[in-house]
């Protein structure tokens, strides 16, 4: 990897904007992590360390009103999409002021306002739900494109297939986004599929697939345009986006299964770094610009804390509002 | 009832005698509600072997004989306390 | 008017389709087929094949991309050929379908409809023949309900569809023949009411869906021993409407509850906690059930009839309610 | 062996709680002999046995309810040994051995395994003792509790001989206002008046058991009724002259001449003394007559004294005196129960002038007897003041004819004007 950084495609203030939401992510959940420990957050907590050029080139890449359906693993697309930090973070201290009042937590973000329907910590349960987002907009002459998430671990998963087959054969507009971390929780892609060339599989719905380097989010952010362009045309598209996540599976995940010289190697190719280091090379970006963009980072995460900390807790008695309309049932 | 009148009938251990000794027959009793001048056996339900019995009472805790022929004489509770007491003091 | 169920079920699905452009009707064989059951036939001559969409067998994706389509703002009625299939389809109503509107916070709400068949009585065999209603109205964010009337097969769609959150609907397959009077009282289906099929003084009989039939038929011969049952029919089993069968135990004081699920974990176990715990001062005798054996449901006519609730069953129960068993 | 079964002490009586043994394993009891107390809906009966024998086993456990013909015990015959009558058990099929013949050997099985933590209950004797509870429904035991009602001895009519609403408000609407009111009282009170609710609980049963008996009677029984007025003159005069210069103790009641002349008046008409049992009616050997005794509490027994008819007055005196208080404790015995062959009413105390009974099945009659009253009496051609009594006869028509009861109550009303005959007992 001794090459030189490949040049800088994009205008300067859309790749500044790229790195910028890398760092908001990346200095949210390191914060995400420190919190855990401190015991402010519970539950699970699925960090995206190193995936973050996936979620921002991706969802960058999404009109305004289009809709996006996410995994468990979801604080940086949830935070690209629009959602405040404060409301993010608020909601995983479990607090009222959280974007889901506390009742989601960190696997269940939600925003009606930004088109962000989850948050689904079923795997592969979001792909059903965004082939029927995307047969009701069809069905309402709506342009909008419905971007699905989901890991590899998912295409396991009869959802995967069924949904696939199902968005292909009512051609509906639905982006396929799979995050190849090549580990579903400790089974590496190899141990779970006879078939690990995820694209063949895509193809085989008759549908346009790609495969993209996830480390790298200029070329995220333009295959997923790409991708975008020809769903809204007319029929889904599948993006592989060949990604990997620094930190263990979650909180709890003790990460025996990979080694850490595997671990180095992609680091060494840290999305981050690749993307600051081809700025600097090209002269579009100062180490103290970059300085001053991940102190703002930190400032908005700092915030956030704040914002958490100073929240209130919804009152036990309004438990069972919104079980269903009305008052529970 | 004028004072001189009321010294024997009001002795209140003879009284308290007499109705205990009819509540053990007539448990039922309250002997708070029995009207000393009015019928004994309209207010408690006596029948003559309750009768008999209450005289046997009697009898025994006070040392009184009731004749059969006396029977008639003792209608109320009022009488029986003058009669009683008229017998044990004779 | 003398129709059928099947015929009732039809014009509440026409009604929903013709009056609503939100409504389309979705799930295996509803349209060139006409309807496993024949519930939608020619709809898709009336309606098109974007309404009256016929879906590959991918139990867990059409009803996901039901849940998908009513976050959308459709009106979904996904058809579900029966509650076995629903098996494939449970991680989208119970995951998906029921929570959406608590994990958002109110933010988003799934107003879908699942009908699937339930049920056995057809020689159709263990797999073919299964009561989980029971699983279903177990979860909380739905809304589950079983009509077992004309009147209810005809009106309770379309109070299913107005409902904001899911609904699943359960039709019993025997019932797709029988034949009764449709009243003006389905203009009034709710989803939130018992009703009082037959009023009676000594035992109420609890009933939903496919043992409701059962029920009137037992009561019927319990009224030639001079045995005064009264019916209830659930109509709705989640929410259930506590309120009017606890009022007919506490009048009648014995209960005996008619569930063609199997006895453990059923529904009937959680209307018998409920009296329990409401009416238990009101008893006069343990609440009874009648339940299916606790067996797969066998083919063979003779073995399916004694694995399920028969009105014998319940004129038993009630015979023994009232020391006379 | 053999063994001593629940008797039925009354027609209305179905079942029974043993209370007490009054005899354990090897006493030897006698003809006539109490050996357990019974509470049934009427009283607690001291129950004879009418057998010699010697106490093998005590079957029945105390606090059981159960139903009439249940063997309470198991006796060995006179001669008879106890390796016999063991051998005779193991002869026995396995069912035919009671619960507690099987409890009995589980704990002696289970003796060696007394070593075992003593606080581990032995299951055999665990099982044994355990006091089976009345079944009430939820429904019918809050009812009770608001009536203050005490439900031993109401009989279910529910799932396992339950008791129901039903069976509450029907015992509830048998009972007598005052007893309601008493019962109310008692629950409203004080935990010393916690008998209260028992004795009411007493009253309903009792009030079920004779609803039961009576509308029996009334439905099966074609009755006819009779009257004459019987004047007293000679009676009380003889009466008041005998009691005059005796103490208290030697009093005879009116009571008792009446009684006694109905037993003697009974000699001359058998049909109207003893049983009708099953198509046919049974005439008694022996004259034993049921006095009707009202309770306090509310309810009504009729006891036996036994062979009337052959009792000097103040004998009979002695037994009645005897019969009322036992019958209002509550402590008579079984055969007292069973034994009348009729029944003598004696209304006459509380200002009635005629009663008009209804037969305790299964006997055939009943007398009653009115109030002695001052009226106009005409004999000879002169009117005179007397005391008169009016004696009535209900009698089952199936067993006599009024012809024969009018000539009962004539006799009747010859021997009450020759008191004299009554007291010599003999004929």
């Amino acid at each position: 990897m001794s090459r030189a950084p490949a040049p800088v495609t994009l205008p300067r203030e859309r790749a500044l904007a790229l790195l910028t939401d890398m760092l908001r992510i990346r200095r949210f959940e390191e914060r995400c992590a420190d919190l855990y420990g401190q015991q402010k957050i519970r539950g699970f907590l699925h960090l995206y360390i190193g995936e973050e050029a996936v979620a921002v080139g991706a969802v960058r890449a999404l009109a305004a009103d289009d809709a996006i359906v996410a995994t468990y693993r979801e604080h940086g697309h949830a935070l690209v999409r629009g959602i405040s930090a404060n409301a993010i973070m608020a909601e995983m201290y479990g607090k009222r002021e959280g974007c889901c009042r506390g009742r989601g937590g960190s696997m269940h973000l939600f925003d009606a306002a930004t088109g962000f329907y989850g948050g689904n910590a079923i795997v592969g349960g979001g792909l059903p739900i965004a082939v029927g987002l995307a047969l009701a907009d069809r069905m309402q002459d709506r342009s909008r494109v419905t971007a699905v998430f989901f890991g590899e671990g998912a295409i396991a998963e009869g959802a995967f297939h069924e949904s696939m087959n199902l968005a292909a054969l009512w051609r509906l507009p639905v982006a396929f986004f799979c995050e190849n971390n090549l580990y579903a929780m400790g089974t590496a892609l190899a141990r779970s599929e006879s078939q690990t060339d995820l694209c063949v599989k895509a193809a085989a719905f008759g549908m346009p697939a790609v495969r993209v380097d996830g480390m790298d989010v200029i070329a995220v952010h333009e295959a997923a345009r790409e991708a975008v362009a020809r769903v809204r045309e007319g029929g889904p598209c599948f993006v592989e986006f060949q990604t990997y996540r620094y930190r263990a599976h979650s909180m709890f995940d003790p990460d025996l299964y990979r080694d850490n010289a595997e671990v180095e190697t992609w680091k060494a190719r840290g999305p981050i770094h690749n993307l600051s280091n081809r700025l600097k090379a090209d002269g579009l970006l100062t180490e103290d610009e970059f300085l001053a963009i991940d102190a703002d980072a930190a400032k908005e995460v700092e915030a956030a804390v704040a914002f958490a900390e100073a929240g209130s807790l919804e009152p036990v008695d309004d438990l069972a509002l919104d079980v269903v309309a009305g008052a529970a049932r | 009832m004028t004072m001189g009148t009321t010294t024997e009938a009001d002795d209140p251990t003879l009284r308290q005698a007499i109705l205990e000794t009819l509540q053990r027959i007539a448990p039922e009793v309250s002997p708070r509600e029995i009207s000393p001048s009015r019928p004994l056996r309209d207010q408690v339900d006596l029948d003559s072997m309750d009768w008999l019995n209450f005289l046997l009472g009697l009898h025994a805790r006070l040392g009184v004989d009731i004749p059969e022929s006396d029977y008639r004489k003792l209608v109320t509770l009022d009488d029986l306390l003058r009669y009683v007491s008229a017998k044990r003091r004779g | 008017m003398r129709i059928s169920y099947r015929e009732a079920m039809r014009t509440a699905l026409h009604d929903a389709l013709a009056s609503d452009p939100r409504v389309f009707l979705m799930g295996e064989d509803v349209g060139k087929y006409g309807g496993s059951y024949a519930v939608s036939k020619g709809f898709l001559a009336e309606f098109g094949p974007e309404r009256i969409r016929d879906t590959p067998l991918s139990e867990l994706a059409f009803v996901g991309a039901g849940v998908g389509a009513a976050l959308g703002g459709l009106r979904p009625i996904v058809e579900v050929m029966t509650v076995n299939f629903s098996l494939l389809a449970l991680d989208q109503i119970v995951n998906a379908a029921a929570l959406y509107r608590h994990m958002s916070a109110g933010q988003f709400h799934v107003p879908l409809v699942i009908r699937m068949a339930t049920g056995a009585g057809r020689q159709l065999a263990a797999q073919h023949s299964h009561s989980l209603e029971n699983w279903y109205a177990h979860v909380p964010g739905l809304t589950v309900v079983a009509p077992a009337t004309i009147d209810d097969a005809r009106g309770m769609l379309a109070a299913a569809l107005a409902d904001p959150d899911p609904v699943i609907v359960f039709e019993h397959a025997l019932l797709y023949n029988s034949e009764g009077e449709l009243s003006d009282a389905w203009r009034a289906c709710d989803l939130t009411s018992a009703q009082i099929l037959r009023q009676g003084r000594d035992v109420t009989l609890i009933a939903w869906g496919g043992t409701v039939a059962k029920s009137l038929e037992a009561a019927a011969a319990l009224a030639a021993e001079g045995i005064d049952a009264e019916v209830v029919d659930l109509r709705v089993l989640r929410p259930l409407d506590d309120a009017t069968y606890i009022a007919s135990v506490r009048r009648t004081r014995r209960a005996v509850v008619v569930d063609e699920g199997w006895r453990s974990g059923s529904l009937a176990a959680e209307v018998m906690a409920r009296i329990m715990e409401q009416a238990l001062y009101d008893l006069d005798a343990p609440v009874a059930r009648v339940c299916s054996e606790e067996v797969p449901i066998p083919y063979a006519k003779h073995l399916e009839d004694a694995a399920l609730p028969q009105p014998a069953k319940v004129v038993a129960a009630v015979r023994r309610l009232l020391g006379k068993g | 062996m053999f063994e001593f079964r629940l008797p039925s002490l009354g027609a209305e009586m179905d079942e029974g709680t043993l209370l007490e043994w009054k005899v354990k394993p090897g006493d030897v009891v006698h003809k006539g002999d109490v050996v357990a107390v019974v509470d049934t809906s009427k009283s607690a009966i001291d129950v004879e046995i009418w057998t010699e024998g010697t106490i093998h086993e005590l079957v029945l456990e105390p606090n059981r309810k159960v139903p009439v013909g249940t063997v309470m015990a198991r006796l060995l015959e006179p001669g008879e040994s106890v390796e016999h009558a063991e051998a005779e058990m193991r002869a026995l099929p396995a069912g035919a051995v009671s619960a507690g013949a099987h409890a009995a050997v589980a704990s002696v099985g289970d003796a060696p395994a007394a070593a075992a933590p003593a606080a581990a209950p032995r299951a055999g004797t665990a099982a044994a003792a355990a006091p089976s509870r009345q079944r009430v429904s939820p429904a019918a035991r809050l009812r009770a509790q608001a009536l203050g009602l005490e439900l031993t001895g109401v009989t279910g009519t529910g799932p396992e001989g339950a008791v129901t609403l039903d069976d509450v408000e029907k015992a509830a609407a048998a009972m007598r206002p005052a007893d309601r009111a008493a019962a109310a009282a008692a629950v409203a009170t004080t935990p010393a008046a916690a008998v209260a609710p028992a004795v009411a609980g007493r009253a309903l049963a009792m009030r079920s058991a004779i609803a039961a008996a009576m509308a029996r009677s009334k439905r099966d029984i074609p009755h006819y009724y009779l009257a004459a007025d019987i004047p007293l003159v000679h009676l009380q005069r003889w009466l008041a002259a005998r009691n005059a210069d005796r103490p208290l103790t030697g009093r005879v009641l009116m009571a008792v001449p009446l009684l006694k002349a109905v037993a003697l008046a009974l000699r001359r008409f058998p049909e109207l003394n003893g049983h009708h049992v099953g198509d046919a009616f049974v005439p008694a050997e022996s004259i034993h007559v049921g006095v009707a005794i009202s309770l306090r509490q509310g309810g009504l027994i009729a006891p036996a004294i036994h062979d009337v008819d052959a009792l000097p007055i103040d004998e009979l005196m002695r037994r009645l005196a005897d019969l009322v208080a036992r019958a209002r404790a509550l402590t008579l015995r079984s055969s007292e129960m069973t034994d009348a062959t009729i029944t003598v009413t004696n209304l006459g105390e509380q200002g009635v002038e005629l009663v008009q009974g209804i037969i305790y099945p299964p006997q055939v009659a009943l007398v009653g007897f009115g109030r002695v009253t001052e009226r106009p009496w005409i004999e000879d051609g002169k009117v005179s003041v007397a005391p008169v009594v009016t004696a009535s006869l209900a009698a089952d028509h199936r067993a006599s004819d009024g012809h024969r009861g009018a000539l009962f109550l004539n006799e009747l009303a010859r021997l009450l004007q020759q008191p004299g005959q009554l007291d010599a007992g003999a004929t």
